[in-house]
């Protein structure tokens, strides 16, 4: 196999790399803001998943440029498809990542104490994401070990699976506070509504770690 | 691929060992040709792919002193049994064996004859003398090998005018002509251009429907296209068997997968 | 510069021959005159081949010697032509690896034995057989035509041989494929396909015996006279020549030089005959 | 069934014809070997042939073989050079090759006659030179078409890689097309040498023969194999045995100088 | 090039086609529901979009196939990427349209007259919608005549830029309404939200579009 | 591939006949190799792309009656400017031509000599003499064309008893001992198995640090992973050309598309 070759695949995992670098760097402004409220970070929040799009675009370039100039096959072939797919998906989380940060903004000094708890009682499902976020990133590192890239996975499974039962807690405390103050308060349902988003860069993530798990081990995609 | 398909021959603990060679060349292998099916086999050079392939015709047997050990199953037309080819002795049983496993050869070998003797050649042997008979024979084999456009006003022309692309499907349609159960491939277009080649494996993936094709081939987007089933040989063995889009797609063996990526050796 | 001249050289060494071949007819046709004037085509078929009174004139007719040349060759050719293909036969399809070299090689190696060799030989060894056998006096037209057989034989199954070699392997293993046995494989592909090289192998080995001279001066008896039976003997043109073209004077010397020009522009047709064949051979 | 019969019958009949054959060449050199070895002793080659040896004529026999292979072997390479690499497949090239194959088997006796019309006769005396002639004559054609074919066997992307590096024409000539078919073109001299140290007919009236031992050129020259002729002719016995002799001896050397051609090309690779 | 090979080629189109005709039925399906009010067609409307997950794994894998199997070049190679990047979008049409159904369910008979007004005149933003959808389908079938690709895809392009001037209109008007009220009416910001969800369908009609031109007529993915 | 890419020959409405032929083989073509680049010609067999190549250093003139039209523009070292080389006429400006265009072969092309006289050969044409200069630009050389670990302990064993793909490399760092400025590749691996094919391709697409690269080739996979510019080539005319991406992901002509993704004839 061509040098050159092996060189563009190793460009096509980096460039994944950083753009779910750039989410992370993202997940943890967001993170900050919200434990201190601080409106500031929200905008840095935004701006590393401001160039993902573009980024986004060469890795499709790479990995057509790889088909087109190499025809890969078997183990090469399957990574860039999977690497195919997960931009997909990448474009996807940044835009959930968007919106939870636009939705996030509710959340400020004059926020109610009450959904300001709530909200501060969901922040381990951000830490859950970021936590998965970098496993996401380490299982790209990981090429021939498939005990160690299963074990990732399914500790990005894992991580999945505690934000659900954190969330679905939390629902359960809201509903349960609401029934005892016999009212619905918007605030309340929007709060679980926005956090919720969370939950879908989680799935997003076992994604991405499935695709990859194609393109180290095989299967079907 | 569905799961109702037949094998037709079957390869038990074949060893195979070259007159005067001090080791084996085939070191006991397993495979299964299922019948309608197109099976490849790839490897690297001189990994035995066509001592593998040449072994099922026996035509290693033109020359002395070769040693098999193990079976090689053919089924039976009538009786639906498999039966050991390894064990046939005489040449009238070699000579129903080879009508029955046709083979195919890298540089197309017409006979120094016309086209039509080219395909009357086998009929004739094989005791068929009706002029009417031949005719009818000879047209649809040529039909078959995808040909009889090109020599149909031609047919009593020598065939060694012909381009390698048309020899080649000349020497397909004369084996054709024999309805074999089986055609044995030896990197039948690796001495034709891109042009002729296409048209060979097209030929080939049509003729799937009549008969079993086992194709050897040097070039494993040829083995990938075309074949429902591959082999990687190395080193005399069997490394790896199965549907040929696992095999290229989600290869079982490190060994394959290197030498399908190209990152061999 | 040292190119040009190379070329130079080399294009002088090329005509050379060229040249050679153009004397050698030159000088034949020259010194043949006198006796094609006084025969003309006549020559061919007289049977005289007298001197005259004082060595001067005489009658010379080449018809003896010319029967001479044809007959031992005819024999030589009817007995070698089957021996020598059932030979290439074998070496190409029969004989076991094993045997093929060893084979081929003490063929080749009975082909460059000098014909002396063969004329000697046969004068002791093979003469004695043929008297016994056939009666005569051992030398004759069938000894001769017998040990030129087998002079020729390894000369035409060696080049039989390889021209049936260049029938490609696979051509014989696709024959078989589709069930044709050895015989077959012979017949319709490997004989076909080296036709050409078959058919110049016996011109050539033709004009070998036809020139031929010390295997069959031995052996022919060098008698001037027309055979009647096959074991009678009688001369032929080499043998004629050998035996007496140094003492030859005049017109007899001239007469000489006709008949040497006749078997030379009969093997030179025949060589060209053979060369035509063999560069059809595909 | 007929077929596999008919089969089985030319088999074997090929085989016996291919025994029949090797039969004739143990024969002859059975007899020959028994003959010969029966025949010799010191004396054969410590004297001449007048002493009922046999000295001079292998020297003479050499000499002439020698003179004719130092002055054809340049003469028929650099012929087969030019035929295969200035030629250019030219018409002239092409009447040359055929006209030269065509003299390699040309009948030797009609050499003789030329060299005797041109080197004997003008001179009034047979010669070595003209015995030396015939021979190179006979060696000439061989010469150049084995020189010639070996160079066609050496691929046309040999010569044109020496070119593509910076050589001339010659240089790749000489230097790289010649290396490469150095081994068949030497094993075609050695074998045509074999060839014309066995030959009589061009001999008989061009050296004819000489009982003296002699390296005049311009004086009749010993033949070994001329004398070999003359021998067996006459009717004594030790005539005879010496003919044995000789013919054993030159056997050996023919035989000999051929298996070496054939070890040299098969250890083809340098 | 084998003929099984056109045949994958061919069969990856025809699929793709039939999701697309499955969004289109579904749309459909709303467009009568809402026209009428009539309930049971949202459920009708769901049929449809519900085996397109499915249908888009088949897709994927099937261009898998002809990647592994046909090392496709140029065009067909083009083609095959783009219809994996388009069976990635198409799973997002499906969501956007599941989204959009889900939501339009608060048209019924409690509606109230003023925002069912509001929903029946964006109701032209659907008939856009479909017509693009009508468009993409026949764009798949158009493989050599590059003309009339591109004609296609403006018109898709128009219809895109139609509802968005649809909505731009509708939205003024809502706002005209509520500043007139002097009041802030939820529903009419939800219908507003959830109108809007049609208009990333017609987004994404335009992505499957541009795609289909880089697999036609070429370019950068 | 950026723009700074400099010219280092250019072809001007190069027609080419053959001696004896009626029609022209090359039919007034034009186009542009850049430096330190790979320039690949693809396109079906009989198109004329080896008479292109061989164009480039005239050694067609080894063969007398070849005539060109048009120009062939090579740059010079020292003034920087184009020359025309179809104007050269003497040996010895052939030989410099040739010194500076080199060229390899589809079979390898070893001399029959050592491993060290082969690369010695061209060296001392071009009038190197002295041994240690020889022994230093040899070294150099076998290592460049990534030969030199295998050969170093036997560089005075013949070449020819090397495999396929080590005379190949040898004949490669034969060429590049004379630090050419081009170096012409006639499908260099087609008489290759693949595992050496790859090295040779891996060695071609590492030279170009020091060479300009012009390679023929039928593999159109070749063409495409190794190569910067492609050239398509059709009955003897240039069809297409362009950065091999382009080419091979959006072709401007409908034949060249349908050669590369084998709908072709
Ligand atoms: N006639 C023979 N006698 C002895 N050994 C042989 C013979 N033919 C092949 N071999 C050896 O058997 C091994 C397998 O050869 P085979 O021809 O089957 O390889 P292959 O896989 O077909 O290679 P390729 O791809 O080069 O055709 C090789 O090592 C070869 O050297
Ligand atoms: N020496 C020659 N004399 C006359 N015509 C020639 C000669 N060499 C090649 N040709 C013709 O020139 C045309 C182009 O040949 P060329 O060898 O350049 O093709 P190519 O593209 O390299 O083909 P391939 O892929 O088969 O090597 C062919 O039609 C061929 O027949
Ligand atoms: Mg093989
Ligand atoms: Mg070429
Ligand atoms: O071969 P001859 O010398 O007898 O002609």
């Amino acid at each position: 196999m061509l040098p050159q070759n092996i060189e563009k695949i190793k460009e096509v995992r980096t460039k994944t790399s950083e753009v779910l670098s750039d989410l992370l760097r993202s997940q943890k402004f967001v993170l900050d803001a919200l434990e201190q409220c601080d409106e500031k970070s929200y905008e840095q929040a935004m701006e590393p998943i401001k160039g993902i799009n573009k980024k986004v675009e060469v890795i499709d370039q790479l990995v057509v440029t790889v088909m087109v100039r190499y025809s890969p096959e078997a183990r090469d072939l399957r990574e860039m498809i999977a690497f195919l797919k997960i931009a997909s998906s990448l474009q996807r989380l940044a835009t959930n990542e968007k919106n939870y940060i636009k939705n996030m903004k509710i959340c400020n000094e004059n926020t109610e104490p009450e959904v300001k708890k709530i909200i501060l009682e969901s922040l381990s499902i951000n830490r859950c994401t970021i936590r998965a976020i970098e496993y996401a990133i380490d299982m790209i590192e990981v090429t021939d070990d498939k005990e160690k890239l299963r074990e990732i996975a399914s500790r990005i499974d894992v991580e999945a699976s505690k934000t659900d039962d954190i969330y679905t807690m939390l629902e359960k405390d809201v509903l349960q506070r609401m029934n005892q103050e016999h009212m619905i308060n918007e605030d309340f349902v929007n709060a679980l509504k926005y956090i919720r988003k969370n939950l879908k860069i989680l799935d997003r993530l076992e994604d991405i770690s499935s695709k990859l798990i194609f393109a180290r081990i095989g299967g079907t995609l | 691929m569905n799961t109702t398909q037949k094998p037709i021959m079957e390869i038990k603990d074949l060893r195979f060992i070259y007159p005067g060679a001090a080791q084996p060349t085939l070191k006991g292998n397993n495979l299964t040709i299922y019948e309608n099916q197109i099976t490849a086999m790839i490897g690297p050079s001189g990994c035995g792919k066509s001592t593998l392939l040449r072994a099922l015709n026996r035509i290693h047997d033109l020359y002395p002193g070769c040693k098999y050990d193990g079976e090689i199953l053919l089924r039976s037309n009538t009786t639906g049994e498999m039966n050991d080819i390894l064990k046939l002795r005489k040449e009238n049983e070699f000579i129903k064996l080879r009508q029955q496993v046709g083979m195919i050869f890298q540089k197309p070998t017409p006979f120094p004859m016309s086209i039509y003797d080219n395909v009357a050649y086998g009929l004739r042997l094989s005791g068929i003398k009706n002029k009417g008979e031949l005719d009818g024979r000879i047209e649809k084999a040529l039909k078959e090998a995808a040909i009889w456009d090109e020599v149909k006003n031609r047919l009593n022309d020598s065939a060694m005018g012909m381009s390698g692309g048309q020899q080649q499907r000349l020497c397909i349609a004369r084996s054709v002509a024999l309805k074999p159960k089986v055609l044995l491939f030896d990197e039948p277009t690796s001495a034709l251009d891109p042009i002729s080649t296409a048209a060979i494996e097209e030929l080939i993936s049509e003729l799937k429907k009549d008969v079993t094709v086992v194709i050897v081939t040097h070039n494993m987007q040829q083995a990938s296209r075309l074949s429902d089933y591959t082999t990687f040989m190395y080193l005399g063995d069997i490394i790896e068997f199965g549907p040929t889009e696992e095999v290229f797609l989600n290869p079982r063996e490190k060994l394959t997968e290197d030498y399908i990526t190209g990152r061999f050796g | 510069m040292g190119g040009r001249l190379f070329k130079d050289f080399s294009l002088f060494s090329a005509t050379l021959s060229l040249f050679l071949l153009i004397g050698i007819f030159a000088v034949l046709f020259s010194y043949a005159q006198a006796s094609l004037h006084e025969f003309g085509f006549n020559f061919l078929y007289m049977e005289q081949w007298e001197i005259g009174e004082d060595d001067e004139g005489g009658v010379f007719g080449g018809y003896i010697p010319i029967i001479g040349t044809l007959l031992t060759t005819l024999i030589a050719m009817v007995i070698a032509t089957p021996l020598a293909m059932g030979i290439a036969i074998f070496l190409t399809e029969i004989a076991p690896a094993a045997i093929i070299k060893p084979f081929s090689i003490a063929i080749e190696l009975l082909a460059a034995i000098p014909s002396i060799i063969y004329g000697m030989w046969g004068l002791f060894y093979f003469a004695p057989i043929v008297q016994t056998l056939f009666g005569g006096n051992g030398v004759g037209l069938l000894t001769a035509g017998i040990v030129l057989a087998i002079m020729i034989i390894p000369f035409m199954a060696a080049i039989t041989r390889d021209s049936m070699n260049t029938a490609p392997d696979v051509l014989k293993e696709s024959a078989y494929a589709i069930g044709a046995t050895k015989f077959e494989v012979i017949k319709d592909i490997v004989m076909p396909y080296s036709k050409g090289g078959i058919i110049g192998s016996v011109i050539l080995a033709l004009g070998r015996a036809l020139g031929e001279t010390m295997a069959v001066a031995f052996l022919i008896g060098s008698v001037m006279a027309i055979p009647q039976k096959i074991t009678d003997p009688t001369t032929s043109i080499p043998v004629l020549l050998a035996n007496n073209f140094a003492e030859a004077q005049d017109l007899e010397m001239s007469s000489m030089y006709y008949l040497a020009l006749i078997l030379f522009v009969v093997s030179f047709a025949l060589i060209s005959m053979a060369k035509v064949y063999f560069m059809r051979k595909r | 069934m007929n077929r596999l019969l008919l089969n089985k019958i030319i088999l074997i009949l090929s085989t016996l014809s291919a025994f029949v054959g090797i039969g004739f060449l143990f024969w002859i050199l059975v007899t020959l070997t028994y003959k010969g070895v029966a025949s010799l002793q010191l004396t054969t080659f410590t004297h001449d042939l007048v002493e009922g040896g046999i000295r001079n004529l292998l020297v003479g026999q050499f000499t002439m073989a020698g003179i004719a292979t130092l002055v054809t072997v340049p003469l028929g390479v650099m012929a087969g050079i030019y035929l295969r690499e200035y030629g250019n497949a030219t018409r002239v090239t092409s009447i040359i090759r055929n006209l030269s194959d065509i003299m390699t088997s040309a009948p030797s006796i009609v050499i003789g006659v030329f060299v005797f019309a041109f080197l004997v006769e003008p001179f009034g005396t047979f010669n070595g030179w003209a015995g030396a002639a015939s021979l190179g004559i006979m060696m000439l054609p061989i010469i150049i078409s084995t020189t010639d074919n070996m160079l066609a066997l050496v691929p046309k992307e040999l010569r044109e890689a020496g070119i593509a590096l910076g050589g001339s024409k010659h240089k790749i000539i000489l230097q790289i097309v010649l290396q490469a078919a150095k081994v068949g073109v030497t094993t075609g001299i050695l074998l045509s040498f074999a060839r014309i140290i066995g030959e009589t007919a061009p001999l008989l009236f061009t050296s004819s023969n000489n009982q003296f031992f002699t390296m005049d050129m311009n004086s009749q020259f010993p033949s070994l194999t001329v004398s070999i002729y003359n021998l067996a002719t006459y009717p004594d016995e030790a005539s005879r045995n010496l003919a044995w002799a000789a013919s054993f001896v030159l056997t050996a050397i023919v035989l000999f100088i051929n298996l070496v051609g054939r070890f040299v090309t098969r250890s083809k690779h340098l």
